[in-house]
């Protein structure tokens, strides 16, 4: 049980709650029909083609997030751009938010 | 130039050289022993002897050094000087107080207490710093030389 | 005022260093200027602990007849010092070995050639 | 050698025990491989003791202070002084928290790395550095002296630099390791000037005499400066982060998952400058902005360049960034309080989420990166495009994958929840939109660990791929972690009351830290 300021969270409960709805959902999934046994499903109808194996369909990892990426390209090629992987670049972002610190933490202290 | 083995350099820098470690070593035993009277102490004194065997890799070429004091032997010594350093600041626990208590001081081991006013400079005092200091110093010297002769031997893998 | 000379040497060799640091393609070269950096850190050290006058803090007691005018220079930032040059061997042996590492792998020392690690 | 001797002792104990291990372990490495693995594990687990039974006396009693050659271990003032000038370890609730991250992630990674370096050369210096990057860590977070505070942190990182081009056979693990070492010595370089600028006026390296006699003069905020942007850099706050998914990708996962305890105990630097060190005499607000800028940023950034990545390991380096920047808005929003009449309830509340995202991040994050190395190890690649299926052979990695990542996108009952539970409630009263941004953010990451589960251990198996999990070892590493997040995500209630109030209440209280080393406030 988690005291926070504006309420409790306890994941004891959480996982009570979590059970309980679980097993209303497994109870009224047994509810359902029960026509199919198990391996004589019908296979997916793709307009009379054959279903493409496992492998030729498996999205890979670069085009998962394709549509996001996309959307945003003009935020990623600004990240792109700033990434640049050299070490002089590195440094110089360092010195620049030291000077950036500089100012916001010295500078009023200096003109008071 | 060379000699057989295609390094190294030539005969008069390899004899002289030989010659004069011994002295730059005891130079260097001289400034870790006197860490706690003068300017220096282990670090400068194991750079002083790290220095000679620097000396020796240039002269004899590395593969040569490599062979008579390898870098497994150096590393070995640097261990030896580092779990030397720490045993003795442990032993501040069983012997006094704390960690790194100066036990020894009133002893006969280098805990002599200095009169006051200026000395010549009594060796056997400072307590347990000497021998930290020797700790230090052999670390120095393993570490140093062997990092050394590492650079020199990875270099050598080019050609 | 002539005291402060070495705080402006301090000023000078960090900007120097810097400079190499962030200017300087080459990787010994980024590495001497990490090199002169901590010296000019060193040098602000050592100056701190300067005293006018001050002998080396070598002395167990000072003898009852003698007197310093300047009195002993501070031993700590001295100490500091040292340590700090102690870490710089290393921090120096560690990097040039790993410049040592990135010649053989990548052929060149251009830091705008070794980034096969960017985005 | 009772327990009272070994408690009052266990500050400088912990520091050097690892400490002679580390300058052991090459001697015995020549003698015998199978001694050294278990004289390493044995020492791992004397320290993950030892600091459990320090961590526990002070939560439940109070700090533990400890000088280095006195005649006494509580003895801070010499006789001759009115300051104090020896070397002081002091162990407070903040302190044991942070050494109770850095030796169970040790632990894990040690035992990770049994099985994973076995076919490397040089593994006795491995394991040497290993054991000094501990030294490092506890270093840093038990010292009560600044200059010990560099010394240490430089330990650390040449221990890490060293680590990082373990591999150096890969090429691209040197170049990780070069930049790694540059910028951080460059930082440590920034804090040496800091500590010189302090020195300089009041003749004191001790935190808590500094503490006490602090003026906040304007050297004392470039010292502030120059120490802030040394640390920030260190923990891998935006936008000087771009070391960090360059050196986590190539390092050992092993040694990636001690990395993050790592950049965590410069976080802890951080706070204990802001918190300890200067402490009310600074302008909190600005530097409480600050610290709460830098947190979104390091948020925001990191999950967005998680989200493409295609390297297992970058990505999972980019979410350490992202979830950095939830301990820096926690504790942020603590120091944008501290003082005000609302630090009481929401800075308080806002300083124990942070503090509990730290421990919470240590052991998922390690977690992560230990399943990344499993994956590396079986498929020797670390191109999510390259992989599939792993599912099928790979059960156990599987579900602490799975673990960790349901935990580290902060869905319940996992730990991250309720961590980030208490920094949203908080920050939303300082302004509704960070508590916005933080939620969104966790969302994205959730979405980039269905991208590596579906990319990973998705689909159909893989051709080449050997039969069979991991080697045991590398599982009980593993195990130790997914146990702290099962545990700590069961009972979030007592760990904040009992392990995180008290390290949040040890910085808050700046008296407290003065007054247990340098005599009444």
């Amino acid at each position: 049980m988690l005291e926070t300021t504006g309420g409790y969270w306890s994941p004891i409960v959480w996982i009570v709650a979590f059970i309980v709805a679980f097993l209303m959902a497994y109870i009224m999934w047994g509810m359902g029909e029960k026509k199919h046994a198990k391996g004589e499903q019908e296979k997916p109808f793709l307009s009379g083609q054959d279903e493409p194996s496992k492998e030729a369909v498996h999205v890979r990892a670069g085009n998962i997030y394709w549509g996001f990426t996309e959307t945003l390209s003009g935020y990623y090629d600004f990240m792109k751009k700033i990434h640049t992987g050299i070490i002089n670049d590195y440094v110089l972002w360092l010195l620049g938010m030291a000077a950036i610190f500089f100012l916001a933490i010295v500078l009023p202290g200096v003109i008071m | 130039m060379n000699d057989e083995n295609g390094e190294g350099l030539s005969p008069i820098v390899k004899i002289i050289s030989g010659m004069i470690f011994p002295f730059i070593m005891i130079f260097s035993l001289y400034v870790i022993m006197h860490g706690h009277l003068t300017p220096g102490g282990g670090f400068q004194g194991g750079a002083i002897g790290a220095s000679a065997i620097v000396m020796l890799i240039v002269a004899f070429g590395a593969r040569h050094t490599e062979k008579r004091a390898g870098e497994e032997k150096l590393s070995l010594f640097e261990s030896i000087g580092g779990t030397l350093f720490v045993l003795v600041a442990i032993l501040g626990f069983i012997m006094a107080a704390t960690f790194m208590s100066n036990f020894l001081v009133g002893s006969a081991i280098f805990g002599e207490i200095p009169p006051f006013g200026s000395n010549p400079g009594i060796l056997n005092t400072g307590g347990i710093l000497p021998i930290l200091n020797f700790a230090v110093g052999m670390k120095v010297i393993g570490g140093l030389s062997a990092v050394v002769l590492a650079m020199a031997l990875v270099s050598k893998e080019d050609d | 005022m002539i005291y402060n000379i070495p705080f402006f040497a301090v000023i000078i060799l960090i900007a120097v260093g810097m400079y190499a640091v962030i200017f300087r393609r080459n990787l010994i070269k980024i590495a001497i200027g990490i090199t002169i950096v901590e010296s000019a850190v060193n040098l602000f050290l050592i100056t701190l602990g300067y005293r006018e006058g001050g002998v080396a803090p070598i002395y167990t007691n000072l003898p009852a007849n003698v007197v310093i005018p300047g009195g002993m220079v501070l031993p700590v930032p001295q100490a500091l010092t040292l340590t700090s040059i102690v870490i710089g061997v290393a921090v120096l042996a560690l990097m040039l070995s790993f410049i040592i590492r990135i010649y053989q792998y990548y052929g060149t020392l251009d830091s705008k050639k070794v980034r096969r690690l960017k985005e | 050698m009772n327990v009272d001797w070994l408690l009052t002792h266990s500050p400088a104990l912990l520091i050097a025990i690892p400490l002679l291990a580390a300058f052991l372990t090459p001697v015995i490495d020549r003698i015998n491989k199978k001694a050294r693995d278990a004289f390493v594990i044995i020492v791992l687990i004397i320290a993950e003791i030892i600091m459990i039974a320090l961590a526990w006396d002070v939560f439940t009693g109070s700090a533990h202070i400890y000088t280095m050659g006195a005649s006494s271990p509580t003895a801070t003032i010499p006789a001759q002084a009115a300051v104090p000038i020896r070397i002081v370890l002091e162990v407070d609730g903040m302190s044991a928290f942070m050494g109770l991250i850095s030796t169970t992630v040790s632990l894990a990674a040690g035992f990770y790395s049994l099985a994973f370096v076995k076919k490397e050369t040089g593994q006795g210096r491995y394991y040497a550095l290993l054991l000094l990057m501990l030294v490092g860590m506890l270093g840093m977070e038990f010292t009560g002296d600044i200059f010990n505070l560099f010394v240490f942190l430089e330990v650390l990182s040449m221990a890490s630099a060293a680590l990082i081009a373990y591999r150096f056979y890969y090429g691209d693990a040197v170049e990780g390791a070069f930049k790694y070492c540059v910028v951080s010595s460059l930082g440590a370089l920034m804090v040496l000037f800091a500590i010189g600028l302090l020195y300089g006026q009041y003749d004191l390296l001790n935190m808590a005499a500094l503490a006490k006699v602090m003026k906040y003069t304007t050297l004392d905020r470039i010292a502030l400066v120059l120490l802030i942007a040394a640390f920030a850099m260190k923990c891998g706050a935006v936008p000087m982060h771009m070391w960090t998914p360059d050196s986590y990708t190539v390092a050992p996962a092993p040694i990636t998952a001690m990395l993050v305890a790592a950049s965590q105990a410069s976080l802890y630097a951080l706070f204990r400058i802001c918190f300890s060190l200067y402490g009310l005499t600074l302008d909190v607000t600005t530097v409480g902005i600050i610290i709460i800028a830098l947190g979104l940023l390091s948020m925001f950034v990191g999950v967005t360049m998680a989200l493409p990545q295609k390297d297992i390991k970058r990505l999972m380096s980019y979410h350490a960034v992202s979830q950095t920047g939830y301990m820096l808005l926690g504790v942020g929003v603590g120091l944008y309080l501290l003082g005000k009449p609302d630090f009481d309830t929401y800075g308080m509340a806002a300083m124990e989420g942070g503090i509990f995202h730290i421990i919470n991040h240590a052991l998922y994050k390690g977690l992560l990166f230990l399943t990344a190395g499993a994956i590396f190890y079986k498929v020797k690649t670390r191109n999510l495009n390259e992989m599939g299926g792993l599912a099928h052979s790979m059960k156990f990695t599987t579900i602490f994958f799975m673990i960790g990542a349901l935990a580290i996108a902060g869905i319940p009952p996992f730990n991250g929840f309720a961590s980030k539970l208490l920094i949203y409630e908080s920050a939303y009263h300082v302004s509704p939109i960070l508590s916005i941004i933080a939620m969104l953010v966790s969302i994205i990451t959730l979405a980039s660990f269905v991208k590596v589960f579906h990319s990973a251990f998705m689909g159909p198996p893989m051709e080449n791929a050997e039969e069979g999990d991991v080697p045991k070892s590398m599982i009980i590493g593993m195990a130790i972690l997914t146990v702290g997040i099962i545990l700590f995500g069961l009972f979030p209630g007592w760990v904040v009351s009992n392990i995180v109030h008290p390290a949040a209440q040890a910085l808050a209280a700046q008296a407290g830290y003065i007054g247990s080393v340098a005599g009444g406030a």
